[in-house]
């Protein structure tokens, strides 16, 4: 497949559009012709990102968070950006446990999420400047043929 | 990670979706109960809450759902 | 009602992307608690705007096109925008059956469609410029109170 696609979604920081950016992710990716696990994966994933940039990023405050997603053959790239206060440490944050908001559920494990549910994750961070998560998954293509 | 994932899935966190299709059938039948006992059109989340199925997923079976459709009348029309 | 929420995605100008973009714009307005009726509504009044944009306004070449959507209270305001060839006649082009493709299917209805399906509608264009399309269309609310 030599497919390609492209999309950018700028929305606000607001608790109500992480279902909504879960969608968008998955209503692109169907185009990849996924099963209903590897949906489920991506959007898991994708939840996780855009809950850090609202909850860690904005801190609840106002802010725009950016979603990229593009699809090149079998592979589609994920992106959630924030302009919010960053990460110092980004190797600490990405420890499994390791959490600023110890009070939440499921604490400290949303990068370990990003990681198991995708084949690859990139972070990248300054403190005052904001946070790019980038996650890539390749969709399965043997179900095509079988 | 197939572990990480199990565990979760196994724990009811993740839970996994049912089929597009079979929410769309489901969609179309609870519609008509609720339309009879509301005597309105009901609202998405009235058919979520009914359902016991997620707002979005009852938005990507919609769209699943006219797909299927819009094939049936190229095939059939 | 005093919700406020604004989102803004871009996409290639492919026809894959119309049913994506119908998902994206169903999905945003889901906030408003919609009928599945004023659901349909919306999709059928984006997808004529969206294929708009992709067959008149880039006529098949490569193009970005720009969906905006925003909430206030419980209306919606819908905007598709292309920098496609632009409409010389505007009036003209909103002429139920008027179209400048007559081997297509539902030749000339789309402006018709979505001045039926929404409750208002503008469009700016010019020539080589591009077209933007505005629509409004306000939730029902009464249902709430029943
Ligand atoms: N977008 C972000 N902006 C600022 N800090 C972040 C962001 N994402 C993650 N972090 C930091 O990384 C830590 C670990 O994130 P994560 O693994 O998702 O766990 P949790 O969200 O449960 O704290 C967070 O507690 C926070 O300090
Ligand atoms: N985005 C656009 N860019 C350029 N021309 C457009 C655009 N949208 C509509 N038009 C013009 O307006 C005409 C009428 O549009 P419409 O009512 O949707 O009918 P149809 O698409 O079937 O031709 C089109 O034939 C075209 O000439
Ligand atoms: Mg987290
Ligand atoms: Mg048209």
């Amino acid at each position: 497949m030599d497919r390609k696609n492209a999309m950018s979604l700028e929305f606000d920081s607001k608790s109500e559009n992480e279902s909504f950016a879960r969608i968008v992710v998955a209503a692109f990716a169907a185009q990849l012709n996924p099963t209903i696990e590897e949906i489920a994966d991506i959007k898991t994933a994708v939840s996780e990102a855009v809950t850090n940039s609202i909850i860690h990023g904005y801190d609840g405050r106002e802010g725009k968070i950016v979603l990229t997603c593009a699809i090149e053959g079998s592979k589609i790239t994920v992106s959630v950006m924030d302009k919010g206060r960053g990460i110092e440490d980004i190797k600490q944050a990405m420890e499994p446990l390791y959490t600023t908001k110890p009070e939440m559920e499921r604490s400290g494990m949303g990068f370990a999420f990003m990681e198991a549910f995708m084949d690859n994750l990139e972070v990248i961070s300054a403190p005052e400047e904001g946070t790019t998560v980038t996650m890539t998954k390749t969709i399965d293509e043997i179900k095509l043929f079988s | 990670t197939g572990e990480i994932k199990r565990f979760l899935r196994d724990d009811g966190i993740i839970k996994v979706s049912r089929s597009l299709k079979e929410i769309a059938v489901k969609v179309k039948i609870t519609r008509e109960i609720l339309n009879n006992r509301l005597n309105r059109e009901p609202t998405i989340e009235e058919l979520s809450i009914e359902m016991e199925v997620a707002t979005e997923d009852i938005v990507m079976a919609l769209e699943s759902n006219t797909e299927v459709e819009s094939l049936y009348k190229t095939i059939y029309q």
